[in-house]
């Protein structure tokens, strides 16, 4: 149906994408399997038209075809779901869903009432419960990659290209994804599916292709390759995955949280975080699972003091009593937050990797306020090596480097201000096998060093590899406390779905 | 109705002028609303802010909140009229200072200040001084204001007769200190053999003063301005500045406070048009002349 | 029904700062709350709201324009000039003369050149619309002062005064228009694909692009708008004094983004609305009127008016929170 | 070395506009290029400097202070003022005279006051910096005519005319204190942690915010700073002049945003340096030296500014693009 051959494309001297071939077919589902930088989407962005200047040639239903922008890539009946989220916060999801296509009269007077229904018909499909007069930006995260999958459903496309749809968003909407990626297979559609989670490509992939530095290394059908084939041909050598070794924590408490309870940002009387309390160990890695929405977020956020007029509750690190009021304060005194969105929240994208890592400690590297910049790029380059961050310079741009590297120098900036505990919040998401193994590594390092690290995320496989305890929570509340060797998929996901429903 | 409450209280006088952002105008509102208060009106003063469409939106407010005269200081001869005219038809007198509109009846009464005939006089002394022969500069005040244009136009009917005075440059600092010593530093970089800058008002001709006092130059460059400001005055006694042009804001403004009280009392035959001369002020009778007055 | 509620409400708070100024104003002075003021206000406010409806316009995509007053003026001057003398062709004697709705298209059509003109500097070379506006600024200024010789051309006659000082049906010619504007404006803002886009652009271009959505036609249309709306003005002015005054429209930029901002339209690009504007300018229009009929001396007028401003968009800001 | 390539890279785009343009003018005229003309054009850009100094670091966190010009007349009256005449308390007839000193450090404190107001404001209360200080120019121009009475200021003496006619080791005054006030500008923004965070807030205040950064403090400090450095404009300005006229610094904040802006800071914050600024600064000041020059008319000369503002923009665009 499409068949791209010899596709190159240079980025400002590098070669981004070198001879790629690629072939689609209808009713198929082909992966694209590659780390972090391989190539992967700007592949996409060429075939979808965002990338008019690229040497090679695209054949369309056997005609070769060359767009100038995604509309005639999409008037073509290509359509692609980007890895970046890519809609407008201030208007609503019919809005979005519709922008660039809206349904006019011939007077030019958009039709809202059909364009509301379809969206709502298309929001019922993906079991989306919102309306579609709901704002963006009122939205989660994971929300808002559904609406962008509602979005490439609306046209009639031949082709559907996903660029990792599911980072964001939670095992029972990727099931729902799923149901529908299956219902298009039947139409006959050719999907190209990207992600870093093997386990859904083998759920869903016909054939694969794998990228290495911008080259096909391999492409063949999915059914009779292994886990460990596919990783040795997207890294290039074997990696071992990290297997997690129950260890029993000494019970030295590290940090404690007394009923904590966060009120809605909305001004409504809605409790986001209702009666939260737990303990942290010493050396000890506690995961927080939970579906979307559960609150997890918003509750490492409240400790770290970012909603100090809204929340309730007490907080004692080390036995001491502590409240934070701002984010410095908390840091002040070793916590730390490695942020859910590093784009959003996590890093300055313009600035370089040495300024990034230094930003939370520049105390430690100036002397009265006047910055001693041999000792900030030492410790740019302490945690550049120590935690293999890929980087051409310390001096190179935060928003040239792959998201694995990303998220890297975001955990750097934190550890760098000396923390006794650390959180993350999903600190894999949108990152490669390798890079996810890499800091699944560290994690262990660094508790063994003493801290207490907090680990948010909603891949049950992560929690279940890196935590020493679980606990779950469903809509604002602890609903179960595990240790690593009592936790299992099952019991955490009974604990996970809210009762409410 | 309106009559017999108006009666016990006292009357109200609008004065609406161009702008408060040059110190003359300040004179010229703040003696007429002294003027207004020792009659025993109540008056109030409105910033037109050297804008038309501002002016007339004071109009429409004070002629709806009842004011029963208005001391007018117009933003642009012609523009005002309508602004004049619509006073008129909801009888309320209109004394217009200082600037003319172009109405002959808009206006119960104009106060002039003759902007061109005082530019006339100024042109000769200008040519005296300068002795018929040399070259000079002219610092225009903002292009867009009309009475920039009365006062060069009338300077240049005399000036331009002598084919000896060479006008070397012709720039605009906007009636401004700051910006007419800035245009006169790099006017001296170009034309270093000038005898003579003429300023379309006094604060220019401080500015240009001082640009040329800094380049050592200010005893052979001969200032002049347009005004009577304080600082101008000073200046002719202290020789830095040779001539300026005294209007009489005081003798303006009283007169029109005074005939708005007149017009009250039921007199209704004012001239319509009472010019009040424009006197060139040079080291010779500086004795006689305080800021904005005669001693 | 098409904007997020949010913004639906950011309207009824500006509201509440317009709601708590006209009881202050009116309690302070019994000349305020009056028919005739009522007109004043909004004869005195037509100008700014349409104008402040092409900076909005604008200000959603996230540009600015300061150089509506410039435009203002010249398309005022051009109008003014034509109407009443026509082109005179340079070489021979022809001479064209204009009738007044030739010399209204002409102004309007200048506007819309210099707002097309802008548009094209900043899809077309990337200058920040700031620059290109500026640049503008001033270029507008300098060919109001070459065209008009740094004199007013007035006495335009009595058909071209009636859209400045007529009335139509009981209501000022001058509020018909203002109100013809913003009903257009609204209407195209919420109603049709373009404003659709006009909110996408400003909220996130880049994914706009990839939507498919033609950044540069949009933004040139807008400015162009943007343009269009200021001849408006321009022409609304000079019937209103009978006379095209070089230096009109001075600063008119600071009001009229004022008014968008006070009307809670971010300037960051892709919030707000039309409606909130013209709250927004009626609050500065009330501002004014009020100042004035109050015996506040113009100088505490200025001190007064900025801490009315900040309040007013404390109070906004206040009021969001508690939503 | 601690801004990106990029950013280093800007500065000398602005270069090839401004040799351009000097090129242009010392081909035009032949009393361009001298010494004396050098030392007119530094001296008469030395005050819009510190301001757009000021202005830059306000940019960089992407907010706008359009009070700078209100505050700098202020700030030059209040210290003209007490040199004059001190302060008389009412009520009794105590009576306090003011050193030089004295009065140019309450002239200061005056504009780090009302730059301290800002920030509070802005911080406080949430309010969008284009209000905050369109709030304050107003309020801080109502001050100075309070103060003034609408009157300049006049005849301060020769010590303290110094500041803004005097040489010192073969430099003007005025020029020192300009290139002192960039130099530890400079520094402070490239060396120091304030300097760092800055840059960091412009570009995600957010993340900014979760790395412990005190958004509120460092924002605070850097409106106050810009009001500090409006408040030695302001000196400046008025010992310049031996008077502090009330309608000082009018449409300044238009010159020294466009100094930034040509500069290549943007406006959206995060990225520009103050040696970019100093160039843009020149570069306004050597075409407002150079149209007068050459003599060229006041009406030609806005057009010709206009164009040339345009062009500088876009030959560094199209640089920076090359690059
Ligand atoms: N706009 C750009 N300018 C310069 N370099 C770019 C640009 N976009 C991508 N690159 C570079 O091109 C290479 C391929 O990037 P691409 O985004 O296609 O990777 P990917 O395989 O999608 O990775 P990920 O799994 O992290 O999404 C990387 O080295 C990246 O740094
Ligand atoms: N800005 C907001 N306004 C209103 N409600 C919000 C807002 N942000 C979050 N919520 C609500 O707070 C609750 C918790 O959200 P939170 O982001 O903490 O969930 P999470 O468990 O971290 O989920 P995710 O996996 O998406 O990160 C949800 O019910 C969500 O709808
Ligand atoms: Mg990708
Ligand atoms: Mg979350």
């Amino acid at each position: 149906m499409l068949i791209a051959e010899n596709i190159n494309k240079r980025f400002a001297g590098i070669a981004a994408l070198e001879n790629v071939s690629l072939e689609l077919h209808p009713g198929k589902v082909t992966a694209i399997i590659g780390e972090n930088g391989a190539g992967k989407s700007t592949l996409m962005k060429i075939l979808s038209g965002v990338y008019p200047d690229y040497e090679g040639r695209i054949l369309f239903n056997d005609k070769e075809v060359r767009f100038a922008n995604p509309k005639e890539a999409q008037e073509c009946g290509i359509t692609i779901i980007h890895q970046e989220l890519n809609l407008i916060p201030g208007l609503s999801i019919t809005e979005n869903v519709f922008l660039g296509r809206e349904v006019s009269n011939s007077w030019n007077i958009l039709d809202q009432q059909a364009m509301r229904q379809k969206t709502q018909q298309l929001l019922d499909k993906l079991k989306l419960n919102v309306s579609p007069d709901t704002t963006i930006s009122d939205l989660k995260v994971g929300q808002q990659q559904v609406v962008e999958i509602a979005k490439a459903l609306l046209t009639d496309s031949e082709v559907i290209i996903m660029d990792e749809p599911t980072s964001a968003i939670s095992d029972h909407e990727v099931e729902i994804l799923f149901g529908i990626i299956e219902g298009l297979r039947k139409e006959n559609k050719a999907i190209v599916y990207i992600s870093h989670k093997l386990d859904e490509l083998f759920r869903i992939a016909d054939n694969f292709v794998v990228l290495r530095d911008g080259k096909v290394t391999e492409c063949g059908e999915m059914k009779g390759i292994s886990h460990d084939a596919i990783i040795k041909k997207m890294v290039g050598r074997d990696i071992q995955l990290r297997e997690h070794t129950y260890r029993e924590t000494e019970r030295q408490v590290l940090l404690e949280v007394k009923g904590l309870s966060l009120k809605s940002t909305d001004g409504s009387n809605k409790f986001i975080l209702d009666d939260v309390s737990f303990q942290l160990y010493k050396k000890e890695v506690l995961g927080i699972f939970g579906l979307m929405g559960a609150g997890r977020t918003e509750l490492l956020e409240t400790i770290m003091g970012v909603y100090p007029g809204l929340s309730n509750g007490k907080l004692y690190l080390e036995e001491k009593p502590f409240k934070a009021k701002l984010p410095q304060e908390a840091i002040r005194s070793g916590l730390v937050l490695v942020p859910e969105d590093r784009k959003q929240n996590g890093l300055i994208l313009g600035h370089d990797v040495k300024n990034n890592i230094s930003l939370s400690s520049l105390k430690e590297v100036s002397k009265s306020g006047i910055l001693n910049t041999g000792r900030e790029l030492q410790l740019a380059d302490k945690y550049i090596s120590a935690l293999k961050i890929k980087t051409s310079s310390a001096n190179q741009q935060v928003k040239n480097l792959s998201g694995g590297n990303q998220q890297k120098v975001v955990l750097a900036k934190c550890l760098a201000t000396k923390p006794k505990v650390l959180m993350l919040d999903e600190p894999t998401r949108g990152i490669d096998v390798n890079a996810k193994n890499e800091i699944y590594k560290l994690i262990a390092e660094l508790s063994a060093t003493g801290l207490g690290i907090i680990v948010v995320s909603s891949e049950l496989p992560e929690i279940l590899a890196v935590s020493d305890r679980v606990l779950v929570m469903s809509e604002g509340k602890i609903t179960a406390e595990f240790t690593s060797k009592e936790a299992s998929e099952n019991n955490i996901l009974k604990a996970a779905i809210p009762k409410t429903i | 109705n309106g009559d017999s409450k108006k009666s016990d209280e006292p009357k109200k006088i609008a004065i609406v002028v161009s702008t408060l952002n040059n110190p003359w105008f300040v004179f010229l509102a703040e003696t007429a609303a002294k003027k207004a208060k020792e009659l025993g009106y109540e008056s109030k003063i409105f910033d037109s802010q050297n804008n038309t469409a501002l002016e007339t939106d004071h109009f429409e407010n004070a002629i709806s909140s009842g004011y029963d005269a208005v001391l007018f200081n117009p933003t642009d001869a012609t523009g005002s009229v309508a602004n004049a005219t619509k006073a008129k038809n909801a009888d309320i007198p209109v004394f217009c200072m200082d600037r003319e509109i172009n109405s002959p009846d808009a206006a119960t009464s104009q106060i002039l200040s003759d902007n061109y005939s005082g530019c006339i006089e100024m042109g000769k002394y200008f040519v005296k001084t300068l002795n018929k022969k040399g070259k000079y500069v002219e610092l225009l005040g903002i292009v867009s204001d009309n009475n920039t244009w009365n006062r060069s136009k009338g300077f240049h009917s005399i000036v331009d007769n002598y084919k000896e005075l060479k006008m070397v440059a012709q720039q605009s600092a906007d009636f401004d200190r700051n910006k007419a010593m800035e245009v006169m530093e790099s006017l001296l970089q170009a034309n270093p053999d000038i005898n003579a800058v003429f300023c379309g008002n006094d604060a220019m001709a401080m500015g240009a003063y001082q640009a040329l006092s800094a380049a050592n130059k200010a005893d052979k460059v001969k200032v002049f301005g347009f005004d009577g400001a304080e600082d101008a005055i000073t200046s002719i006694q202290q020789g830095k500045v040779t001539a300026t042009a005294m209007q009489f804001p005081k003798v303006i403004a009283e007169t029109a406070a005074t005939f708005a009280d007149e017009y009250f009392k039921g007199k209704r035959d004012f001239p319509k048009k009472k010019p009040v001369a424009v006197e060139l002020v040079t080291k010779e009778n500086i004795e006689n002349y305080i800021g904005y007055g005669k001693k | 029904m098409s904007r997020p509620y949010s913004l639906q409400l950011a309207k009824f708070q500006s509201l509440i700062a317009l709601f708590i100024l006209c009881l202050a104003l009116s309690i302070l002075s019994d000349k305020f709350l009056t028919v005739d003021n009522g007109w004043n206000v909004l004869r005195q406010i037509s100008v700014n709201i349409c104008i402040s409806v092409g900076m909005t316009l604008i200000v959603l995509t996230s540009g600015i324009d300061l150089s509506v007053g410039s435009v203002l003026a010249l398309s005022g001057a051009i109008t003014a000039g034509l109407l009443k003398s026509g082109i005179e062709l340079p070489g021979n004697d022809l001479f064209i003369g204009f009738t007044m709705l030739g010399a209204i298209l002409a102004g309007l059509l200048t506007g819309s050149v210099l707002g097309c003109f802008n548009g094209w500097i900043i899809t077309r070379f990337k200058v920040p619309p700031f620059v290109a506006t500026l640049g503008m600024l001033t270029i507008a200024r300098g060919l109001t002062m070459l065209w008009t010789k740094g004199y007013p051309i007035s006495g335009l006659g009595n058909n071209f005064a009636f859209i400045g000082s007529g009335w139509f049906l009981g209501i000022p010619v001058l509020v018909w228009i203002a109100s013809v504007v913003v009903v257009l404006s609204v209407f195209m803002s919420n109603k049709t694909a373009f404003g659709r886009y006009i909110f996408a652009i400003g909220g996130n271009e880049n994914a706009s692009r990839l939507s498919g959505i033609n950044i540069n036609k949009v933004k040139v249309l807008v400015y162009t708008i943007a343009g269009l709306l200021a001849a408006v003005g321009g022409i609304m002015v000079t019937s209103r004094l009978d006379s095209a005054q070089p230096n009109a429209g001075m600063s008119y930029e600071l009001d009229s983004i004022a008014a968008v901002v006070i009307g809670g339209t971010s300037l960051s690009g892709g919030r707000g609305s039309i409606m909130g504007t013209v709250l927004g300018a009626i609050i500065i229009g009330v501002l004014n009127n009020g100042l004035v009929l109050l015996d506040v001396s113009p100088f505490w007028q200025q001190v007064v008016k900025g801490f009315v401003i900040l309040f007013a968009v404390i109070i906004d800001k206040a009021n969001s929170k508690a939503e």
